[in-house]
């Protein structure tokens, strides 16, 4: 499959998607503000948790991948962005080392289950095992998966290494993350 | 009051005419193969059995150390008769004293012309199975203290040293640093105390050439030790002996009361002012404290950790003073090298590699044992001549060397010699003298695996690329033999393999990778088979269970 | 996918452009690698060295070349000497680094957001000025409590990374030898005197100087949220150099 | 548990746990021996754990207090070294030898089978406290791999059916003498 290179005019297309994270690297995308709306005219979201998009398209440039990948769904989702997607850019702390996600590792999964759906349950504790995807027993990161183009680390990473990184990618460069970014 | 050469000559002859006043002398062995075979009740059941026949004046039982072929224990050996029996058990008894006067008892019969004898070339073994190791008298009556005499009465400590040096003996250990060197190092050092360390800690997994020595002819390490002591002049010294090893600790410390006893240890050695003196120190089951940093520690009372060199021990050692380390199969080497001459030694052997080589032979092979073959044999010599093949009719796949450090030889070095370089440029170590054969029925991911989960549990978790990379290099190698791996694992393998090597603060990090490259490098084929295919040809690695697990 | 020519190679962002740093050494003979390159503002990462506390060399992030030599030296313990020529930056020296601080990262649990020290992090730190970005090998999970026992301050295990500061500080400097380290290898961890909760040590004077000296979360100051806590251990050489004074 | 004395490291020890001992004379005799040097601490405790079984930490607070040694370093040497333990022992010991020849020979093999029959993993005891299952790095006994001691006693060519039939052994003896051997102190000497 390949693409056709782009004129400048041409808008490249971004994918965004939330795995096992808060969604608060979303919102630190969102931070970016006005600067946003002048990217905007550069750039057309094909597919994100903020637009009304289903099935995940063909012919991606770049996909921001937030959260950690616990389950088998997670990593279809992986494997189709992958297939699909130019450059695979993993967004934040969550995605780069399974940050908060992955705490759950130390545990059997057993364990978590009955601790968070029976024992802390105010409310009809059952442990959900109808329609759910199969979690693993160690929730990891997206590089452990599939090839990762770019890490932007950071919980959440910061409102300017994000611009940074959209603009370096408009501009056909490597991005300067330097003095950036950080985990945490 | 103190001891002379005469009394020493007296001793031997006393101890040579008794024995000879026997006309047959019983050798059973008592050494720790053969002891867990039975052998102290078979050496029990012959003296009844003397005693219930009434020839206690014409036999005697000795318990002398191993005879080396633990793979057919119990053995003993009659002179002169120059008859040996295999597996024998105590009810045999009856049948071997009533043979004495005719012929041997063919059922038990061990052909003494057998090329495991024959092909062998003892130096370091010489007095095993020939000497009782728990009697001092027999050392001295095969010459045993004489060297020591030698060198405190008719040598200068540089002389000693020269003789050393020109042996072109290296150190047994698993490094090969010339010991002259290293001799010559401690010698100058300026300082008053000086300390002489026998390493004793035989720790590599498959190995047991020390502990064989120490067990059946004790006295050879102290005498060598003692020997160390006058030429780099250093007074006192440290048996630094595994705990695992309770019967080489018993006679150790027996060997050095009735030195002490007879003067050979103490003050004014042989008319002379150099005092020596022997401790014992036990290890505690850490591989760690093999290296030279860590024994120092351990033997200080410390945690076996090791530190950064230099300084190097023979500058800055126990307590900060210098200090001589060598292992035992090369303090074993020092007393017939003082004896025999340097020269006689440095003909023996190859170019670089000189003397001779103790083999611990261990794995799928007939005669499992220990031997001692000039250096430079040819290693098909040694597995198949010697060793006697493979057994049940398989192939030959690979010898390991070097345990954990080391590294494999597959079959097409068969006719390699075994010295320091060959050994080096095919990737193994000559190592200690462990020398595991395998055949086809061996996974190569799983000894590679088993090397590195031994590295990661014996990793004294100081230096990270040590301790965090050996659990990473075994989590990569539990999942490729689970049938959970992918093919990048092998880079990142690799790149780890030359991380912990490179980064890693002593020896053991330093070498931890070896088996891992060393499979790799002649396996690959059966990594790449347990990774795509999900196979392990061997049979050893339970491959499905994995899959099924994760479906 | 095949390559299309308008698309720039792979921006890699795990590596930066080394620059080859020589340090040449003529003249005192009795001072480490690391300061003599300090000293001359040339800088190499560290973790277990602190200045004040006797040196271990072990968590191997200062490693450097010499010419000459196939071999890397750590250069807190590796003493200079006349006509040396240490080379304490190169891509190799670059590369080892990284996966070492990677290493140290995969080994427990070092979750950054939810930090008592995040923004003051020794650790973090590294990893910005090391330029990794993410962590390659899988993480071990080990499994490690938290020991909140002492009255004023907590432990988390999951947070050491073993440099054994406070080990050496309460050892060397305050003469306690409250902490010690158990077992070895990869299961090795800080203990107090006989594996006792902290706060029911015998030995402990609760002095707080392991607290100061902890490169990372795994002591703190108990009510300090995530990101409040700071270290403070520059108290080290001036305490060091009082005691040195104090002496007959 | 708060402390016991007020000084703890270097309080003159009360002898310990279990007994008024003569075992403690040994241990008194092993630090006497190298005039109470730090340097002794591993000699020591190779004494304590050879006269008591095991490292308790009541001992080990006393050799502290001796050998003037930081209470946490006793406990770094006792866990750094893999021969010494802080539990226990069962009344029998079934050492399994884990080096190359024997784990070419098979020993991996044996070893999930006994841990299985005991359930129990390497380096524990029973619940009944009479098997104590533990794995060797090497016994030095390579000729006659696979290896393994029980009670003391060097047993080379080990296949499986000859470990299980020696740990089945000793349940089923100590089944039948618990009774005759109760005063026995120790039930391998007994007649």
């Amino acid at each position: 499959m390949s693409t056709p290179s782009k004129s400048p005019a041409e808008k490249m297309r971004i994918a965004t998607i939330w795995l096992d994270g808060c969604s608060g690297c979303h919102m630190s995308l969102l931070d970016i503000d006005q600067r946003l709306v002048a990217a905007a005219n550069r750039i057309d979201l094909v597919f994100s948790p903020i637009v009304d998009t289903r099935t995940y398209p063909q012919n991606v440039d770049v996909c921001f991948i937030e959260g950690a990948v616990a389950s088998e769904e997670d990593v279809e989702k992986l494997h189709l962005i992958r297939s699909n997607t130019r450059r695979v850019v993993a967004f934040g702390d969550c995605a780069v080392t399974g940050n908060i996600s992955a705490m759950r590792n130390r545990f059997a999964l057993q364990e978590v289950m009955q601790r968070s759906y029976l024992e802390n349950a105010t409310h009809q504790p059952r442990t959900p095992d109808r329609d759910i995807p199969h979690l693993f027993d160690k929730v990891r990161p997206v590089h452990a998966f599939i090839d990762v183009d770019l890490f932007l680390p950071g919980c959440p990473p910061p409102a300017d290494a994000i611009f940074e990184v959209l603009s370096a990618l408009l501009e056909d460069r490597l991005p300067d993350l330097a003095g950036r970014v950080r985990f945490g | 009051m103190t001891l002379t050469i005469e009394n020493l000559q007296e001793i031997a002859k006393t101890e040579t005419d008794v024995l000879e006043s026997y006309r047959y002398r019983i050798n059973v062995c008592v050494a720790a193969g053969c002891l867990s075979c039975g052998s102290d009740a078979v050496k029990a059941s012959l003296e009844e059995e003397i005693r219930r026949q009434g020839k206690e004046k014409a036999c005697r039982v000795r318990a002398v150390g191993c005879l080396g072929l633990c793979a057919v224990g119990p053995l003993i050996d009659i002179s002169p008769l120059n008859v040996a029996y295999q597996g024998v058990q105590p009810s045999d008894a009856p049948d071997i004293i009533g043979s004495l006067t005719g012929a041997p008892v063919s059922r038990l019969l061990l052909p003494t012309d057998h090329p495991f004898f024959s092909r062998q070339k003892k130096i370091v073994l010489e007095n095993c199975g020939i000497v009782e190791p728990e009697r001092i008298e027999s050392y001295i009556a095969a010459g045993g203290y004489e060297a020591l005499y030698q060198a405190l009465r008719q040598m200068s400590p540089r002389q000693v040293i020269d003789d050393v040096t020109a042996s072109g003996l290296r150190g047994r250990g698993g490094a090969g640093f010339p010991t002259g060197l290293k001799w010559t190092t401690v010698y100058k050092a300026q300082q008053a105390d000086k300390y002489v360390v026998c390493n004793a800690d035989e720790g590599d997994p498959g190995a047991f050439m020390d502990r064989s020595v120490l067990e059946s002819d004790p006295h050879r390490v102290i005498e060598g030790m003692a020997i160390a002591g006058y030429a780099v002049g250093a007074s006192r010294g440290y048996i630094y002996v595994r705990a695992e090893y309770p019967l080489a600790v018993e006679r150790l410390r027996r060997a050095i009361k009735q030195a002490k006893q007879l003067g050979v240890l103490g003050e004014n050695i042989f008319n002379t002012p150099f005092a020596f003196d022997i401790q014992l120190r036990l290890g505690a089951g850490a591989f760690v404290c093999g290296e030279e940093t860590a024994l120092i520690a351990s033997i200080e009372g410390r945690l076996g950790r090791p530190r950064p060199r230099p300084p190097f021990p023979a500058e800055f050692g126990l307590w900060g003073c210098p200090t001589l380390i060598n292992n035992v199969e090369t303090i074993a080497n020092i007393a017939p090298i003082v004896r025999r001459g340097g020269d006689w030694f440095a003909g023996i052997g190859t170019e670089k590699s000189k003397g001779t080589k103790v083999f611990a032979l261990a794995g799928k092979i007939n005669n499992t044992g220990l031997i001692e073959v000039p250096m430079g044999t040819p290693l098909r010599e040694i597995v198949f001549d010697i060793g006697g093949g493979i057994p049940a009719g398989r192939r030959f796949k690979a010898v390991q060397t070097g345990g954990p450090s080391g590294g494999c030889v597959p079959a097409q070095f068969l006719d390699m010699p075994m010295d320091y370089e060959s050994l080096k440029d095919v990737g193994a170590i000559m190592g200690s003298g462990g020398m595991i054969v395998m055949d086809d029925g061996a996974c190569m991911v799983d000894v590679a695996k088993f090397f590195m989960e031994f590295c990661m549990s014996e990793s004294c978790g100081k230096c990270v690329p040590c301790r965090v990379g050996t659990a990473q290099l075994f989590g990569i190698l539990e999942r490729i033999t689970a049938g959970d791996a992918k093919i990048e694992d092998i880079d990142t393998l690799k790149e780890l393999c030359d991380l912990v090597g490179a980064a890693s603060l002593c020896g053991l990090g330093q070498t931890a990778p070896n088996p891992v490259k060393s499979t790799l490098r002649y396996f690959e084929n059966e990594y790449m088979a347990h990774i795509r295919r999900h196979h392990c040809e061997a049979g050893v690695c339970a491959m499905g269970k994995a899959r099924e697990d994760t479906a | 996918m095949t390559s299309n020519a308008s698309i720039p190679p792979k921006p890699r962002t795990d590596v930066n452009p080394a620059r080859i740093y020589t340090l040449r050494i003529n003249g005192r003979e009795d001072e480490t690698i690391l300061t003599v390159a300090r000293q001359n503002g040339i800088d190499i990462p560290t973790l277990c060295h602190l200045d004040g506390l006797a040196e271990r060399g072990a968590c191997r992030l200062c490693i450097v070349e010499i010419q000459g030599s196939p071999k890397l030296y750590a250069a807190c313990v590796t003493l200079v000497k006349q006509d040396m020529d240490v080379i304490t930056d190169s891509p190799r020296i670059r590369d080892y680094r990284r996966k070492i601080l990677e290493l140290i990262f995969s080994e427990r649990n070092h979750v950054c957001s939810v930090c008592v020290v995040n923004g003051n992090c020794e650790l973090q730190n590294l990893a910005v000025k090391l330029g990794m970005t993410h962590v390659r090998y899988g993480y071990l999970n080990l499994t490690h409590a938290v020991d909140a026992s002492h009255p004023r301050f907590s432990l988390d295990h999951n947070r050491c990374v073993l440099c054994l500061r406070c080990i050496r500080v309460c050892k060397d400097i305050e003469g306690a030898h409250t902490w010690d380290i158990a077992g070895r290898g990869i299961h090795a961890r800080i203990i107090s005197d006989l594996n006792q909760p902290w706060g029911e040590s015998e030995t402990c004077t609760g002095c707080g100087k392991c607290v100061q000296v902890c490169p990372t979360g795994a002591l703190s100051e108990k009510g300090k949220s995530v990101a409040e806590m700071t270290k403070r251990p520059e108290f080290l050489p001036y305490l060091q150099m009082m005691r040195k004074e104090a002496e007959p | 548990m708060p402390p016991a004395t007020a000084s703890p490291a270097l309080s003159s020890p009360s002898p310990s746990p279990a007994a008024p001992d003569k075992r403690l004379r040994i241990i008194d005799r092993t630090m006497r021996l190298h005039g109470y040097a730090s340097h002794a601490l591993i000699e020591t405790l190779h004494a304590v754990q050879e006269a008591f079984g095991y490292l308790d930490p009541d001992l080990m607070r006393y050799v502290a207090g001796r050998l003037k040694v930081p209470l946490s370093r006793v406990y770094a040497v006792a866990t750094f070294y893999h021969f010494f333990t802080l539990k226990p022992p069962g009344e029998h010991t079934c050492v399994l030898c884990k080096g190359t020849a024997c784990h070419i020979g098979g020993a991996a093999e044996i070893l999930r089978q006994v841990e299985a029959m005991l359930g129990v993993h390497a380096g524990e005891t029973t619940a009944d406290k009479k098997i104590s299952l533990m794995i060797a790095r090497c016994l030095g006994s390579c000729g006659l791999a696979p290896a393994g001691v029980f009670d003391g006693t060097i047993v080379g060519n080990l296949t499986l059916d000859t470990v299980v039939n020696k740990l089945q052994e000793w349940r089923s003896h100590d089944a039948d003498h618990r009774k005759s051997a109760g005063d026995c102190e120790n039930r391998d000497r007994c007649p």
